[in-house]
């Protein structure tokens, strides 16, 4: 999700803030019975986040506003949310870059338990990441006190996806996994992918097993939310092209 | 030993009630070609089941046949037949698009470009059948 | 560094089954191309070429099983387009229904329909009888014409 | 999938839920990871965080992590100590450095054999690039020892920590707040946390417990650090009695995004890039006429705030510099610099490729911290350690960094000092036994949230935080004076008073971010009030210290590490009623002090 814009505002507009209407759904579990939507009014520079917005409601009008964040620079993945109906990072997207003519959406991201607010349950996400053993496993020792070899080419192979911070945008923006949830999801994919194609790994077979599975790769039916969703430009959709291949292939 | 451990403890399996809902995803074309295979692919495959018991009328009489597929020939069925050839044809042409995507790294970067030719195709497609088709169904 | 055991030792063999889903993925790319063959040559001939829908009748599709190539055509398609229209099934089933009695009794379902209507289909291409005795002359394909 | 993990429990008693394990590791950052690695398989080991453990701030950093592997120039560790100490200007604890030194080797290989996926030299080995301050033979020129994955390197050292974690089954307790370490007889005997999804508190019964929550640049306002960074692992150590080291010794990175504080790192300056103020001048050649913009980190920061303060600022407000990289050409900026680039494009709309970035100092790295020995054991004075206590990475001061860091030293000390906290503390609970834990461990805690949650007050916690964010801006950031020391310390007494009429708005239990951001203002007003109080003290100028009142480094009376000590009522305004300062000797072994020339 590079910025779609990169002419720089005009130095009046860098300046003069202006009023923007944001309508997030809110939920609160010990209350709500459903979701409901609520609208903030937030006075906003054009190079503002949609992060700083939620700051500003939270800090000035309504403290019980809830979300999580941390970095706000788009590297620790706290804050993946449905921002005007996309998922995306709330700390990477600028006020400029979105229409304020009309009302900002905001919610939460879909597929997982909701939780409180802008806050999912990421238990479901993270369980099916470690199902996919992320970890390198080599067989062989390194000699004692030096690094494994690895050559700058097989290094390029897997470098896209080891870009991932899992924040979940992509695998709660996959339609089939909105339906039931069960489905490995991109981001499991990705980070499997991470290893099976890392030349120092010996148990790439492993992982091809389990992605070959009812709930694995197979789901997967290209419809490239996944990639669009991505903050950090991963292309989600060809890791899970490579991993279908390596599975029929029967190796990477 | 826990099986796996890594992960935060909830409290112990309170049912979480999902809560779809909120707006609409605003996918791509991506998203949304996917959503019309997904209702072609549908709309082809109950017509399938039809049309081989219509077809198979013919192993009980000629008049039997005749007086069902006779009513394919009405214009309302006309009609219907240019939204099934069009389902068909969209159906046909994505699939090959999503099979390019499937095995193409150009193709796979290129998902988008790929949508609108197969649009291209769709549209050159019916314009080469709807009109002389209408006309087989409007003459006579 | 490992004291205690990895946390994930390789899934029983036992939970490795045939994998069908690979297969099911396959299959719905090279039937797919085939069928684009089939079916837009079968539209084509039914709808396009002379009166198209219009000149559908008996006699035109004795016509046509007359000759083993538009049998072995139509059957083919059959069974592609069948096995490939439920096996899409069976994904959207997946997709939209939770694991349970409900689904296996979906599935079955579209199991028990794509196997009788290939049956079925299959019997009538070439069963097919193209003249049948006491049937009206006109309706008949025009080879049928002396008895 | 995944068979839901259940964590054990002792037991519940009136809702406070209670957890025994040998070892509990407080921060699953690098030092919080690299310690459960070691210390998962030998003992019974939890770690607790208040983010999910890849949320950390360990993967924003970019540059690299020291190591004198010698992979693609000659090297050796014994430069590298050198580079520490007088990169840290010989406040480094000289023993600490060769330690890390030392260890940097192999926590390089470790982390390789983990998994972590650095960049490689043509022959397949771990390639590394030059560092502002790594040199050869002390100081006769720059070379490569910064270990990298392209500009991801805090990011791949935390996905790697994290999968380890994974393979080895390590028990997280994610978003979990510690809130209070319990001391009985001198010793830790646990943790106490509270559990942000459903507000219950949680005690952790532990032999030893190790903290590695991270630095505290929210103190500040603009700062390349997180939101969560908040320093309450050195806060709660703090209010246990227990001292905390060089507080005064905060690092301000030249370059952070004018009013954002995200960082670009130092290589755009190393790439070529130059700084210019408001008329378009190079300045820096008008304070460091010989290596002008490629001045000490330290140095470049003190010019750009005093251009600023000289009305010579560019921009509407004349309140930043300019970072032009305009020269430099749209190749360079997007295969060497592609993040930054990326970051000045997304978050001013600026595209370095044809206008200068507008830059100001942010405040970067804490120095100081939990004092502990070179075993990451917490030291209870000078000497005395505090069993089965430990403390590593930035929340600790060993002191390896003395009063400025080099870059890429602290994701060296992460994993030299995580790896040594987690295996010295799985030696320690060996032998050790449980501290007991008092009637009520929970006690504190839970008036603690009680007292805020209750509160009828009328402050907002944004309002102060923000007060004390601009002030410790003005007046504790580069340029520090009497004065400007002795107004900030007015002002924190007066945010101290307001603090405790102030109130959350959000009443619930369940992911109470409004009640947990007013609990981290207080460890942040702590932390301030230690920070400028010991800052006051220190009337010279060293390192990440300046005083403009003192300028020159005073070696015969400031050669020496601040201790400060919470004595007395912790509550009164005046900081003199409640902080004690002593000092402590720098271990000198083979360098003597020198003037600092580049
Ligand atoms: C932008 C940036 C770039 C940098 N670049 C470099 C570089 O190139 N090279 C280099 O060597 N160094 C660099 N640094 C410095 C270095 O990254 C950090 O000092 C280091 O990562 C700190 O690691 P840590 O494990 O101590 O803390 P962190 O990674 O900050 O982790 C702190 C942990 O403690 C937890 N925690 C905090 N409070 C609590 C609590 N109350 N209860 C429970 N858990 C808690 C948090 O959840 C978190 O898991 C950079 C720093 C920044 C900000
Ligand atoms: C004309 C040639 C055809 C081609 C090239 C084609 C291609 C494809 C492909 C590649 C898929 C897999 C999509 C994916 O995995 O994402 C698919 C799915 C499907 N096809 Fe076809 N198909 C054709 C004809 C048919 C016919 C005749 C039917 C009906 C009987 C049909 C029904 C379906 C269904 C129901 C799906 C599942 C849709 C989904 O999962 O979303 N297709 N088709
Ligand atoms: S692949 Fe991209 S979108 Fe998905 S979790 Fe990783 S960083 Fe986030
Ligand atoms: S959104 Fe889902 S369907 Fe595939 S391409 Fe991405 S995983
Ligand atoms: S707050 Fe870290 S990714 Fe947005």
């Amino acid at each position: 999700m590079s910025t779609a814009t990169l002419d720089a505002p005009a130095d009046s507009d860098a300046i003069t803030p202006f009023t923007v209407t944001f309508i997030i759904r809110r939920f609160d579990p010990d209350v709500d019975e459903e979701p409901r939507w609520q609208d903030f009014d937030v006075e906003m520079f054009a190079t503002d986040r949609v992060l700083d917005a939620l700051h500003k409601i939270k800090w000035e009008q309504d403290g019980s506003l809830t979300f999580r964040r941390s970095c706000a620079h788009g590297i620790c993945g706290s804050d993946a949310m449905r921002i005007n109906g996309r998922n995306r990072l709330a700390c990477k997207t600028l006020i400029k870059d979105l229409d304020i003519s009309k009302p900002i959406y905001v919610e939460a991201i879909k597929g997982l338990p909701l939780e409180k607010d802008l806050i999912v349950d990421m238990e479901p996400f993270f369980a099916s990441y470690r199902e996919v053993q992320p970890f390198l496993q080599a067989k062989t020792e390194p000699e004692p006190g030096k690094e494994r070899v690895q050559s700058v080419a097989q290094r390029a192979i897997f470098d896209d996806t080891t870009k991932c911070i899992l924040c979940a945008a992509c695998t709660s923006s996959c339609p089939v996994f909105w339906t039931d949830g069960q489905y490995f999801g991109p981001a499991a994919i990705v980070n499997a992918h991470r290893f099976i194609f890392d030349s120092r790994d010996d148990e790439a077979k492993v992982r091809l097993d389990i992605l070959n599975d009812k709930e694995g790769v197979w789901r997967c039916r290209t419809t490239f939310n996944c990639t669009e969703a991505c903050p950090r430009g991963i292309e989600v959709t060809k890791a899970i092209s490579e991993v279908k291949q390596a599975i029929m292939r029967g190796k990477p | 030993m826990p099986a796996t451990t890594a992960g935060t403890p909830t409290s112990p399996q309170t049912a979480k009630k999902q809560k779809p809902g909120g707006t609409l995803y605003r996918g791509n074309e991506g998203m949304w070609s996917w959503v019309l295979h997904r209702i072609t692919g549908v709309a082809i495959f109950f017509f399938l089941l039809v049309h081989i018991l219509d077809t198979a009328l013919v192993r009980v009489s000629p008049e039997a046949y005749n007086a069902v597929i006779g009513t394919y020939q009405t214009p309302i069925m006309g009609l219907g037949e240019v939204a099934l050839v069009g389902a068909i044809a969209f159906h046909a042409f994505n699939g090959l698009r999503i099979i390019l995507v499937d095995f193409w790294a150009w193709a796979t970067r290129h998902q988008k470009l790929l949508f609108w030719i197969v649009i291209a195709l769709w549209v050159v497609t019916m314009l080469g059948f709807v009109p002389r088709h209408l006309i087989n169904v409007f003459s006579h | 560094m490992s004291v205690i055991e990895a946390p994930r030792t390789p899934r029983p063999a036992t939970a490795r089954r045939t994998n069908w889903e690979k297969w099911g993925w396959i299959y719905m790319r090279v039937s797919g191309v085939v069928l684009v063959v089939l079916i837009f040559g079968h539209l084509f001939v039914n709808l396009m070429v002379g009166d198209g829908v219009k000149a559908i009748d008996f006699g035109f599709v004795g016509g046509k099983w007359a000759s083993p190539f538009w049998q072995w055509w139509d059957v083919l398609m059959l069974w592609l387009a069948l096995i490939h229209g439920s096996n899409g099934m069976r994904t959207l089933v997946n997709d939209y229904t939770k694991p349970g009695t409900a689904q296996k009794v979906l599935k079955g379902a579209l199991f028990v329909v794509a196997a009788a209507l290939i049956i079925l289909g299959t019997l009538v291409v070439f069963t097919f009888e193209p003249c049948p005795a006491n049937a009206p002359l006109e309706l008949l394909p025009s080879f049928c014409s002396a008895n | 999938m995944t068979a839901e993990t259940t964590h054990a429990e002792t037991k519940v008693v009136d809702g406070v839920h209670y957890h025994q394990y040998d070892i509990v590791i407080v921060g699953a950052g690098g030092a919080g990871m690299r310690a459960a690695i070691e210390a998962a398989p030998g003992a019974k080991t939890a770690v607790i965080s208040k983010l999910y453990p890849t949320r950390s701030h360990t993967g924003a950093a970019q540059g690299g992590m020291a190591a004198a592997l010698a992979n693609v120039e000659e090297d050796s560790w014994e430069w590298h100590t050198f580079d520490t100490i007088k990169g840290g200007d010989y406040l480094v604890d000289q023993d600490a450095a060769e330690i890390l030194a030392k260890e940097a080797i192999d926590a390089v290989i470790d982390l390789e054999n983990m998994g972590l996926p650095f960049n490689r030299t043509p022959e397949g080995k771990i390639d590394q690039r030059r560092f502002g301050g790594h040199t050869r033979d002390h100081g006769k020129a720059p070379v490569r020892r910064a270990c990298y994955a392209a500009d991801r390197t805090g990011h791949m050292i935390l996905q790697t920590l994290f999968q380890n974690c994974v393979k080895l089954g390590v028990e997280f307790y994610n978003e979990y707040y510690a809130l209070d370490l319990v001391m009985n007889d001198g010793k830790p005997a646990g943790v106490v946390a509270y559990e942000l999804a459903t507000g219950e508190i949680h005690v952790f019964q532990a032999k030893a417990v190790i903290f590695a929550t991270g630095g505290f640049g929210k103190i500040f306002k603009t700062t390349s650090n997180a939101h969560t960074l908040t320093g309450d692992g050195v806060g709660i150590v703090w209010r246990k009695g227990l001292p905390l080291e060089d507080m005064e010794f905060f690092q301000f990175h030249p370059t952070g995004l004018a009013g954002l504080g995200i960082l670009l790192t130092e290589g755009a300056r190393g790439e070529g890039a130059i700084l210019r103020n408001a008329s378009g001048e190079r300045f820096m050649e008008r304070y460091a006429p010989t290596i002008k913009d490629l001045a000490p980190r330290d140095i470049v920061a003190r010019c750009m705030v005093q251009e600023v303060a000289e009305g010579r600022g560019a921009g509407p407000h004349k309140d930043y510099v300019l970072l032009d990289c305009t020269h430099l050409g749209a190749e360079v900026l997007e295969t060497k610099l592609p993040d930054i680039t990326e970051f000045a494009r997304t978050y001013l709309g600026v595209d370095p490729v044809v206008e200068p970035v507008p830059v100001m100092p942010t405040a970067h790295y804490a120095m100081g911290g939990i004092p502990t020995n070179n075993d990451a054991e917490v030291l209870s004075d000078n000497q005395t350690v505090v069993p089965g206590l430990y403390a590593a990475g930035e929340c600790a001061c060993v002191s390896v960094h003395g009063s400025n860091r080099l870059g890429t030293n602290s994701l060296l000390d992460i994993n030299v000092f995580g790896k040594r906290a987690g295996n010295n503390a799985v030696e320690y609970v060996q032998t050790a036994e449980f501290t007991p834990l008092p009637d009520d461990p929970a006690a504190f805690v839970r008036g603690l949230i009680a007292d805020m949650h209750d509160s009828d007050g009328t402050e907002r916690v944004a309002v102060l935080r923000k007060e004390l964010q601009d002030e410790m801006d003005k007046n504790a950031q580069v340029f520090r004076t009497d004065e400007s020391l002795e107004h900030v310390t007015g002002v924190i007494a007066g945010l101290r008073e307001r603090y405790k009429n102030v109130a959350v708005q959000d009443k619930g239990k369940r992911f109470n971010t409004d009640l947990l951001e007013a609990i981290e203002l207080g460890f942040l007003l702590d932390l301030a009030e230690v920070v400028v109080y010991s800052a006051r003290n220190r009337k010279e100028s060293r390192g990440g210290h300046m005083r403009d009142d003192f300028p020159k480094r005073d070696d015969e009376n400031y050669m020496k590490h601040t201790m400060a000590y919470l004595s007395g009522d912790a509550h009164s305004s005046d900081a003199a009623d409640h902080i004690r300062l002593d000092w402590k000797p720098v271990v000198i072994t083979r360098y003597q002090p020198m003037e600092r020339k580049y």
